[in-house]
């Protein structure tokens, strides 16, 4: 089995699940979201602070798999202290890995540890768990663009 | 690339169940508008899937269930784009008529809970419009609505051949009108309804404007998004498609506003003992397990609809229709109903026998292996309306020749003597 | 005759689907409970069908309608005489929870039309009782029906199993409870309801039982007349039969009371712009072109349990049940949750990793080729009350062989040492 | 074709489908009813007498095939006069001869002119034309033992 699996579940990624770097709330924050994956019920609420067009601050708590744990442990590391354009740049270039069926193999420069996750492309079912913190963060960009500040809708899809 | 005899003769070899007799002559299938055939390629579809993919969408996270989602939403995308919405504009249902009632219902719910939004509130002194034409499938849904919500049902009158106008149409929509709902084509008269006008007075004056689009999606090019309507209804299986899967189009907007007529499983995103909280559409409008292989049947007959081309489909079907009602009416004591010949028609020909009732008519084509509908057709005011119970409708489809329109034709002409009825 | 390893392995032959690898490995499919697969000859009935008789029923004269007529009302009879039903009290609908919402849905209209017989109506201060372990579909109808009528919603609570006990179910039903909805068999616990215990306590209170059969019809003898049940609701895909297909079973009594979820074509006897008139049950419940050939399909399932023979297929499945139970129980750090082993429970076992999201279990079975369950499985209240977001399951069928739920137990045995987890 | 219709179009039932005999509604009756074959739309209403458990008065009209119509002919002819036992006798000897699928032949004592029906019940889909007089009048009957005299309900299948 450990063949098959290691490609999605890479030892970074393992570790992240376990680390869970930037777990908590935040008291003073611009922006908040909850989001829930209604197919698994992986969820994730996530707070904001941004000061000059600059994160200053990032928590989140959540509930799921691995992968999304993982995933929202990365973008701890990512998202602070980057310009919000330059963090958009970023969101994107993850969505655009985690939608390239396991041929993209990701911008080190850009995605940093994420670039761990460019084997679950090659698992459609979980695509959307890596993508739940990093749809979590650009629905708080959005609040912030919008000026609002409640929390978001529950995800969709 | 039109369809002549050649290709047609091509086609009818996908359908096995045409190659049967019936009464010891061969069968002669021309009630596809009642329900259509399925070439092999659908049913193989369905099959392939069921042998290889099979399992519930949208839940598990096994290889199986991933293959399925997978082939279940492009099935939704197949549709969409053959209609000319976008996928998540697409919902499933049982049929047509579910799709109609998912509406219905959804805005009597809307209503009873307050709070809906203004364009799908209805009152008393508010009005739906549907037309005398109508199949009960678009008209009983709308009598519930109208008791529902205390809204009054306005309808537009048919003429002696069973059509009705855009001038009485257009006249009918007031301030009043919330919702206007008819026919794309006519199941009885074959007349098509001039949809983007009506669309225009409707949205005028802020009424919502349903389609049912049965007997329009599956004989012509049909562009919910170029049309303006909307919601829309049409079934899998008047259109080389399955049973047991109907197709409800609802414009973003629109979709966004109704709440879900059925709930339960797969539509849901939080559910408590006391609330929940409901998806977004088209998820919304589809609770429980789906008909999965059914949507990728329906899928498979898009293709081959498309394969044939749409407009070559109308063509063809334009012609039969041409021919059936020239053969008819020459004929002595046959009345054929609907638009007067050279005005658009669907496929389709429904005609009075004066002296021999529908039902004798029926039968004595069926011994000549003859399929034909008789009946009121689902559209008992319309048949009120032309002075009869019952009418015989013969209709076409892709793999009908002219042999058999002709074959059709001679077999009513000898009917009026055969019950010895004088001209 | 037992079902041992014999004729489960001259069974499989039957399920093409079963003999595909899965990456890389021989699929092992332990997801019934969720969808089932369907074995050739139902297939095969549906097929032969398509080819041979498909028309519309109840409609046309001609010879394929009345061949297909014949073979519809005698699916009727046969998933009737299955469940211990009258034919006239089954009817059909897209599945299981249209089946529960047309229910609820025809409860709200008879009382918003007034009028209604005084034990289908409901009020404020009137109660439905339901249990904390529903699937959603016996959930969400029940909160709309409650929200539309002013009645209250209660419900029996679970204790840390996930199982409710016959006790409070009886000091919940008072004079109050008009309907009592529950689950025959949890698709996640595998607790089996007492039906007739209950339904004797609900109706010496005058209240309506409403039973989810999802997951008991496909999996033992069920005989709704034997049970009193007054209404009932299971899915063709489910037992081995087609999706697009469920059955409503309304006992003759309730199935008069109750006026029509939906309308539409062939369930009327007369129609006016102004008024409709309804058939009786069944047809009063099937607007619209019904799915003939699933309910072909369906019957065609019926016969092949019933050759099989439904004490066989509880048997075979409570053996599988206890071997993974006790299978999955002996493992460090791993929960199965349901009743107690001993206690009656059908063929599935959904349980806790330790440590593990189930998500990352199914992943890890699913490169193996085993197919199971994992999330909450439509029963969030459910799993809010066990303290975790989502269960694995393992539902077996017919089909389901010990070795293949050995190698289940064995792939769950490796996951927490995959994932790093301590003992 | 004639030769396959023959057996179900006998010149007996195509002769009672224009006379229509009994056809008209009596005044002065004990019973009437309304029956309606909803899949083709056969109608008739039947209003009968009854006077010391005979059959005194009879009158229908109708509209619907030639099966339909020149059942209720038939049935004018036999009806009247009759006790209403025998008459039900009759009903139930007409209705198992239309269930013989092509079997029966019918007892021309008790069925008369109705015996030409025989060749109806090859064709199944037929059958509830034929039936549609004979079930309205027994129907009938009922309303009289249950001492209504209101139009019956709509037939539902
Ligand atoms: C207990 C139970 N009730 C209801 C349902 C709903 O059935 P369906 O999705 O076929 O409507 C299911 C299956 O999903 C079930 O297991
Ligand atoms: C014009 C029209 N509307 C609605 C319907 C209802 O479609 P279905 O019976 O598939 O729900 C039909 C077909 O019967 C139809 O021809």
């Amino acid at each position: 089995m450990s063949g098959a699996l290691d490609g999605l579940y890479q030892q970074l990624i393992l570790e992240h699940a376990k680390r869970r770097d930037g777990e908590g709330l935040i008291d003073d924050f611009d922006a908040e979201r909850f989001d829930r994956n209604p197919t698994c019920g992986d969820e994730i609420r996530m707070r904001i602070k941004v000061e000059d067009g600059i994160i200053t601050g990032f928590g989140w708590e959540g509930d799921g798999c691995s992968i999304s744990q993982a995933s929202a442990s990365v973008l701890a590391g990512i998202a602070p202290g980057l310009m919000r354009d330059d963090l958009e740049t970023r969101i994107d270039a993850f969505r655009t890995l985690m939608r390239s069926r396991g041929t993209g193999e990701g911008d080190e420069e850009l995605l940093e540890d994420a670039v761990a996750f460019a084997g679950v492309s090659k698992f459609p079912m979980r695509v959307k768990c890596a993508m739940l913190s990093w749809t979590a963060l650009e629905g708080c960009l959005q609040q912030i663009d919008a000026g609002q500040t409640d929390a978001g809708q529950p995800d969709a899809q | 690339m039109p369809l002549d005899e050649t290709r047609v003769h091509e086609l009818r070899r996908d359908f096995a169940i045409l190659s049967q007799e019936v009464n010891g002559h061969p069968l002669v299938y021309l009630d596809s508008g009642a329900t259509a055939q399925r070439p092999a390629p659908v049913l193989d579809a369905e099959r392939a899937f069921l042998e290889q993919h099979n399992a519930a969408v949208h839940r598990g996270a096994h290889t199986l269930a991933g293959l399925a989602t997978d082939d279940y939403e492009q099935a939704r995308e197949t549709v969409a784009r053959f209609v000319g919405a976008d996928a998540d504009e697409i919902s499933w249902t049982l049929n047509a008529t579910d799709a109609i009632n998912s509406v219905s219902i959804a805005l009597a719910k809307a209503n009873a809970a307050g709070g809906a939004e203004e364009r799908i509130r209805l009152a008393a002194g508010d009005e739906i419009l549907i037309t005398e034409a109508e199949h009960h499938a678009n008209l009983v849904p709308w009598q519930e609505l109208a008791a529902a919500t205390g809204a009054t049902l306005r309808w537009v009158e048919v003429d002696d051949d069973g059509c009705w106008s855009l001038d009485d149409m257009r006249a009918l929509i007031t301030e009043r009108t919330r919702i206007v709902a008819f026919a794309h084509v006519s199941n009885v008269t074959g007349q098509v309804a001039p949809v983007a006008e009506i669309v225009e007075a409707a949205h005028a004056g802020g009424a919502l404007v349903v389609l049912d689009a049965c007997q329009s999606v599956p004989h012509r090019a049909v562009d919910f998004h170029a049309l303006g309507v909307d919601a829309a209804a049409f079934s899998g299986h008047k259109m080389l498609g399955p049973n047991g899967i109907g197709v409800l189009y609802l414009a973003r907007d629109l979709g966004r506003a109704l709440p879900p007529a059925r709930t339960g499983g797969s539509m849901i995103t939080t559910v408590t003992m006391e609330h929940t909280e409901y998806m977004e559409a088209p998820t919304r409008f589809e609770a429980g397990t789906q008909p999965v292989p059914q949507a990728v049947g329906l899928a498979a007959a898009v293709d081959y609809l498309e394969a044939i081309g749409m407009d070559a489909v109308e063509q063809h079907e334009r012609e039969l229709a041409e021919r059936m009602v020239a053969g008819l009416s020459a004929l002595e004591g046959i009345r054929v109903v609907g638009p007067a010949a050279g005005v658009d028609r669907s496929g389709l020909a429904s005609f009075i026998v004066d002296g021999v009732h529908a039902h004798d008519v029926g039968q004595v084509l069926d011994v000549q292996g003859i399929a034909v509908r008789v009946g009121h057709h689902c559209a008992q005011p319309l048949h009120r309306r032309l002075g009869v119970a019952a009418t015989t409708r013969a209709s076409a489809y892709v793999h009908t020749t002219e042999a058999e329109v002709d074959q059709m034709i001679e077999a009513v002409a000898g009917v009026r003597a055969y019950f010895g009825v004088q001209s």
